[in-house]
């Protein structure tokens, strides 16, 4: 089961890169790139001096990163000086620097509303979603880097496949052995049941949790809080009958799953959609050992 | 594929300022958990002496004079162990606390309360070993 | 290159649907979409799915409140099929776990909706879409579908006819966000655009920064037409500064619009004496914009919507997420002082033309979703009606492509049936700018074998992208900056004729503008300057049609608001505008509006609730 | 795909032993401290003092379970921790391992020494 990108692109664009080498377009590249460094350096010359003349701005220090450009290559800080308006928000800044100052800043963002979790960012020292954090409520200078425990691809962006991997582990759908006879039959699901998953349906996949977690810093196995939730969501859902839960409660007990939880609270903290994860996992831990004293 | 850039220790920039309540709990747990392990192997090992000891005469067990007691009663004299043991009991104590917080949080108890609990242990370890001072210290000088 | 059986552009409601639908129908299917599944834009609905599901209830009603909210555009057979298919789809939903409201006997429950003679929206909480996107991810998961995530697909491969109606499409041309890569995706039966909205035209809009049109300009330039493309809906109450949409729910309880002088306008100027701030959107939002224009508005911009007065118990209770919303994306807080809201785009009823089975002209090319005009919501959308749209036509499409046998479509595509060319004049020049390429449609190929028909639009994608790379010139932020603003200020709520012509001037200049666009990032890793810049050259595309079909339909009808023109015009716009791109000149013309259902006729009625 | 192997199969129970040693050790621990810091002070002891109590049969078995459990909870404890921040393969066998022999040693050591007080010949 795999709804990856196959490897073998990887592998197809590597010898696209290599052809490109020898090509014109390359060196055209190249000296583009060099323009591009030289434009960059002048604009935020300019940029600074309007920044000072003007002091309803704010101060944004971005992380930037990118293999492939010179002076990128080590990665360092811009400085963005954004003309504050009332309501603005991280991502605001952000787009605002990159329309008026510098095109190749890059960031993951679609919904500006907090249903997409494109933008888990580590803000100030937190994992926040840029979307939803307003700017009054920073200290400046506002210091914007990718999330941590990730790898950079580029700017502010990182690599999710890992994220998406321990999603997935955890057998993310819906199983059951018995529908209800009757075409138009729903199951019949009672309203204590749904608030009890309510809050752990609500995870839109941003990252900010297992960034934060410690554990799954240093366990790159550990399902991570976001996948324990997401097994949590269906281990619950009394739809799915009990021994299907039989089976989730095997997956979420794994080496890698929920005993690697110490409880640090951190993922419970940072969440966006307000989860409480840390809940989540210790009513799992429970349920796993009041099951498995049923065998011992 | 590009490569890509690991950040190395970049990564935890600043990022302990942000830390809460339930990651600084974690932090201190895990560093009393260790010192009390390994204070429990030199207690294990300055008690040994009563294995000698033992064997002594019963006179000199009588009189103190064996190697256990000495031991003891030498070490005791020191400030600096005196010192120590009062770190070790700020050490236990917290440890105990968070513990039972921890074990709380096990039963699905107070977790909304969870950062007011860890405070509320590291208040109650500092007053128990401030309270206890004169005890430990005492007969010292 | 890759190759599957059928392959889907998008990966919104439309797209999961089409491609389980395609899947179980025992196609190998593939999802090629610009962002990972789960961030698509379906996931920002909040208010629910229409289904007639309940005893009391019928299909047939829910038909009827459809082609009535249509303001008679909507086609009937393809209004019947979403009204007749969506409880299925809605209780298959359900088996596959969406976690619905339930009431007490622990049945989905559903609530009443604008438009609606029965409480039919089906709902879970206020996050609808988020939950439904996600289950259906979770089946993708389940079915271990081929995605390809964070793939930008540029263009068609398609044969090179002169007649659209004999093109056949082969596939499309993806660019890969991550590695920079071209490459092609060939499909065997067929390619089925589910790119949702195209908010983005606009300056001001409660969908995403992805929602570009991308699909609907792709089909367009491949021959294709776009259907009923000045239907746009707008919604009166979203968030100055980032268009968050605050639910009608609001002036439900009993929230009060006022103006800067602190009117409470919709009495105190006229513009709805019953029903104050809970008349229709479209009203709602021409009366906010009316004041703004006339220097009423606060900061010449918004009005502000009070829900002091309802006391911070109802508050709490009832409106809570909304004190969140403010909040989190305004910096105001509802409990003590008054919300900035301004109309904003929010929904585009027109798009790709299609037939019920979701087969566009194209042979092999299929659309559904908001980027498809089926057309189900005619001149203007019920809430609640673009969620099972999703589901309904996804799977139709998905299942159609995998080459299951539907029937004869009801709803013709092209000029197949009747139509008219219109005759409108426009005071300015539209369509492409400078050279054509050789083939007629663009995406087109001389080639005719699928190999080559592919393998020559890959070169000209990638072509396109070294151009871009490596040549000097404008960034394109500015060219679509303007275009958003002018859509924004002549395009809105209010049309007037002198105006939409200034706005094709403007159209005008931007595209020639944009000749000259050029990337300035370098870099062929996650380079969103280059994904922006052929993004906005959709826009364009999309911003001329739009204008054009506001132009020429001089009548009042559901979203559309004409200056000149206050009234429905049953006898001569019973119709729908389409805008084809004939070789790169934009010709449009009208087809008659289907309201013959399967038993009976929807005859037009007064639009009144 | 993460894989889901489980050569941790007793992590549910190991997890359990951690919290229930603990739970005892909550009690036996502030036993302890109460009866040799402040009942009896740390600079009055001396052999004959530790070995009276010793002799008491109660006194004896509750001290060694004390001396297991902590041990138990201790060693398992950092066990756990380095497997938490990523120790696999040999390196975790050889460590694992190498605390199953400390842990050995520290207990038996410790009976050692209570056998002494206690004048159970066994030491
Ligand atoms: C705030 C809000 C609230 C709403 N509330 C409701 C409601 O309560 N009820 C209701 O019925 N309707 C509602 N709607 C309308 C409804 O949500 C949308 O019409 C619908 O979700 C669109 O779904 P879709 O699948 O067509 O497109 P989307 O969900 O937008 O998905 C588009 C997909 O296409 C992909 N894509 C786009 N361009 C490209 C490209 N060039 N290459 C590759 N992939 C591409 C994207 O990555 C994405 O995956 C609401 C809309 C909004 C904005
Ligand atoms: C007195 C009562 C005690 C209580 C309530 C207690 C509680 C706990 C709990 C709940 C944990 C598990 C933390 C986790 O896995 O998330 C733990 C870990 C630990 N405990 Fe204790 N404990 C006590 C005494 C001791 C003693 C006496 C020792 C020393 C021998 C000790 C050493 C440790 C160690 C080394 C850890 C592992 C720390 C880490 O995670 O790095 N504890 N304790
Ligand atoms: S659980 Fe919360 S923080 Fe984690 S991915 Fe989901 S929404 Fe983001
Ligand atoms: S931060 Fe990590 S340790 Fe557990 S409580 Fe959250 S998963
Ligand atoms: S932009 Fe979608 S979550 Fe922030």
């Amino acid at each position: 089961m795999s709804t990856q990108i196959p490897k073998q692109t990887e592998e197809s664009s590597e010898t696209d890169a290599e052809t490109d080498v020898a090509s014109r377009g390359d060196e055209r590249r190249t000296e583009k790139r060099r323009r591009a460094a030289e434009e960059q350096a002048r604009r935020q010359a300019e940029e600074a001096e309007k920044a000072a003349a003007d002091d309803d701005t704010i101060e944004l220090k971005v992380f930037r990163y990118d293999p492939e450009v010179e002076g990128k290559q080590d990665p360092r800080f811009d400085t963005f000086h954004v003309p504050f308006t009332k309501g603005m928000t991280v991502l605001d800044a952000l787009m605002y620097s990159r329309d008026n100052y510098d095109s190749s800043l890059t960031f993951r963002h679609s919904c500006r509303q907090a249903v997409c979790g494109s933008d888990a960012m580590f803000v100030n020292g937190g994992q926040k979603l840029a979307c939803k954090t307003q700017i009054v409520e920073l200290e400046e200078p506002i210091r914007v880097e990718p999330l941590p425990h990730a790898e950079v691809r580029k700017d502010l962006v990182v690599d999710m496949e890992h994220f998406y991997d321990q999603m997935e582990a955890v057998e993310p759908y819906f199983q059951t052995n018995e529908y209800p006879d009757g075409e138009l039959e729903e199951q019949r699901q009672t309203r204590e049941n749904r608030e009890k998953v309510k809050m752990s349906t609500r995870c839109i996949w941003c990252g900010a949790c297992m960034s934060s977690c410690n554990i799954a810093a240093g366990d790159n196995e550990y399902l991570g809080p976001a996948a324990i939730n997401k097994a949590y969501r269906f281990a619950m859902d009394e739809r799915e009958g009990e021994d299907i839960k039989q089976k989730r409660l095997e997956i979420i007990e794994q080496e890698h799953g929920v005993w690697r939880c110490q409880t640090q609270f951190s993922c419970t903290e940072v969440c966006p959609k307000d989860i409480p994860l840390t809940e989540h996992i210790q009513e799992l831990k429970r349920e796993a050992v009041k099951n498995n004293l049923k065998f011992w | 594929m590009s490569q890509s850039y690991n950040r190395g220790l970049i990564e935890d920039f600043s990022r302990w300022r942000e830390f809460e309540a339930g990651m600084w709990a974690w932090i201190f747990h895990k560093f009393t958990g260790w010192v009390l392990i390994g204070y429990l192997f030199t207690h294990i090992a300055v008690l040994s002496t009563g294995i000698p000891a033992a064997g002594a005469s019963e006179a000199a067990i009588m009189a103190g004079e064996d190697v256990y007691t000495q031991t003891i009663v030498s070490l005791e004299s020191l400030l600096l162990v005196r010192l120590l043991e009062v770190g070790l009991l700020a050490v236990a104590v917290f440890h105990m606390l968070n513990g039972t917080r921890l074990l709380l949080v096990d039963l699905g108890v107070g977790l909304e309360s969870q950062n007011k609990s860890f405070y509320a242990s590291l208040i109650l370890t500092g007053a128990i070993t401030v309270a206890s001072v004169p005890t430990f210290i005492a007969g010292a000088f | 290159m890759h190759e599957h059986d059928v392959i889907v552009v998008g990966a919104g409601g439309a797209g999961l649907r089409a491609a389980i639908a395609a899947q179980e129908a025992g196609a190998d299917v593939a999802i090629v979409s610009k962002l990972h599944p789960v961030r698509s834009h379906t996931g920002a609905a909040e208010g629910g799915i229409n289904a007639a599901l309940r005893d009391a209830d019928s299909w047939q009603d829910h038909a009827y409140d459809t082609m009535k909210g249509s303001d008679y555009l909507g086609d009937a057979p393809a209004v019947e099929a979403l009204c007749q298919e969506s409880p299925e789809e809605v209780i298959q939903l359900e088996h596959w776990g969406m976690p619905f409201s339930r009431e007490e006997d622990g049945r989905v429950s559903q609530r009443p909706f604008g438009g609606l003679s029965f409480p039919r929206t089906t709902y879970a909480g206020a996050e609808t879409g988020h939950q439904m996107l996600h289950t259906m991810y979770e089946q993708v998961v389940k079915r271990g579908v081929t995605v390809y995530d964070e793939w930008h697909v540029m263009d068609l491969a398609v044969t090179d006819e002169d007649d659209p109606a004999d093109r056949t499409c082969h596939g499309v041309v993806a660019y890969d966000i991550q590695s920079g890569e071209v490459s092609g995706f060939r499909a065997d039966n067929g390619v089925i655009l589910a790119t949702g909205g195209m908010g983005q035209v606009f300056d001001h809009t409660t969908n995403a920064v992805a929602n570009t049109g991308d699909g609907v300009a792709m089909a367009y330039r491949a021959g294709v037409p776009m259907e009923d493309m000045e239907f746009i809906q707008f919604h009166p109450t979203t968030l100055p500064s980032t268009g968050v949409l605050i639910s009608e729910g609001v002036r439900g309880e009993g929230g009060i619009l006022y103006n800067e002088n602190g009117e409470r306008f919709m009495f105190e100027h006229g513009y709805a004496n019953n029903d104050g701030e809970l008349a229709s959107r479209d009203v709602v939002s021409r009366a906010e914009l009316t004041e703004v224009n006339e220097g009423r508005g606060i900061e010449d911009e918004y009005v502000h919507l009070d829900m002091r007065h309802l006391g911070e118990e109802r508050i709490l209770d009832r409106l809570e997420n909304i004190l969140h919303l403010a909040e989190d994306f305004e910096g105001a807080d509802g409990l003590t002082e008054p919300m900035p809201v301004k109309p904003g785009q929010h929904y585009a009823m027109g798009g790709i033309e299609t037939n019920e089975h979701g087969e566009t002209v194209i042979g092999g090319l299929y659309a559904a979703g908001e980027c498809a005009c089926a057309s189900v919501h005619g001149a203007n959308r019920l809430g609640g009606n673009a969620l099972p749209e999703l589901i309904v036509f996804g799977k139709r499409a998905g299942r159609h492509a995998a080459g299951e046998d539907m029937g004869e479509a009801k709803v013709t595509t092209g000029k197949d049936g009747e139509w008219e060319p219109a005759d409108y004049e426009f005071g300015v020049e539209v369509g492409e700018t400078g050279g054509r390429g050789p083939a007629a449609a663009d995406g087109g190929a001389v080639a005719t074998d699928p190999e080559g028909v592919l393998g020559a639009a890959v070169e000209r994608a990638k072509d396109r992208v070294d151009a871009l790379l490596s040549r000097k010139g404008r960034n394109h932020a500015e060219i679509r900056s303007k275009v958003q603003q002018t859509m924004t200020a002549n395009v809105n709520v209010f049309r007037e004729e002198e105006r939409l012509e200034e706005t094709l001037g403007d159209l005008r200049e931007a595209r020639e503008a944009y000749k000259d666009v050029a990337v300035s990032d370098p870099s062929r890793t996650f380079n969103t300057d280059l994904i922006h810049t052929m993004e906005t050259r959709n826009i364009l595309d999309i911003a001329e049609a739009l204008t054009m079909g506001a132009l020429a339909r001089e009548e009042f009808r559901g979203a559309h608001w004409r200056k000149e023109h206050q009234e429905r015009k049953d006898e001569n716009w019973l119709k729908h505008t389409l805008v084809s791109w004939n070789d790169g000149e934009p010709d449009l013309w009208y087809k008659p509006a289907i309201i013959e259902g399967e038993n009976k006729t929807y005859e037009p009625k007064s639009r009144s609730y | 795909m993460a894989e889901r192997y489980s050569s941790f199969e007793s992590g549910g129970r190991m997890w359990l032993f951690q919290r229930v040693t603990a739970a005892f050790l909550l009690v036996v621990l502030a036993f302890h401290f109460f009866l040799l810091h402040f009942v009896h002070h740390a600079d009055e002891v001396s052999f004959l003092a530790s070995s009276a109590r010793m002799e008491q049969i109660s006194y004896y078995s509750l001290m060694i379970l004390f001396l297991v459990t902590a041990t138990f909870h201790g060693v398992n404890g950092v066990y756990n921790a380095l497997v938490n921040q990523g120790l696999t393969g040999t390196k975790r066998t050889v460590i694992k391992w190498t605390l199953v022999a400390a842990s050995a040693v520290l207990v038996v050591q410790g009976v050692r020494t209570a056998n002494a007080w206690a004048g159970i010949g066994l030491y």
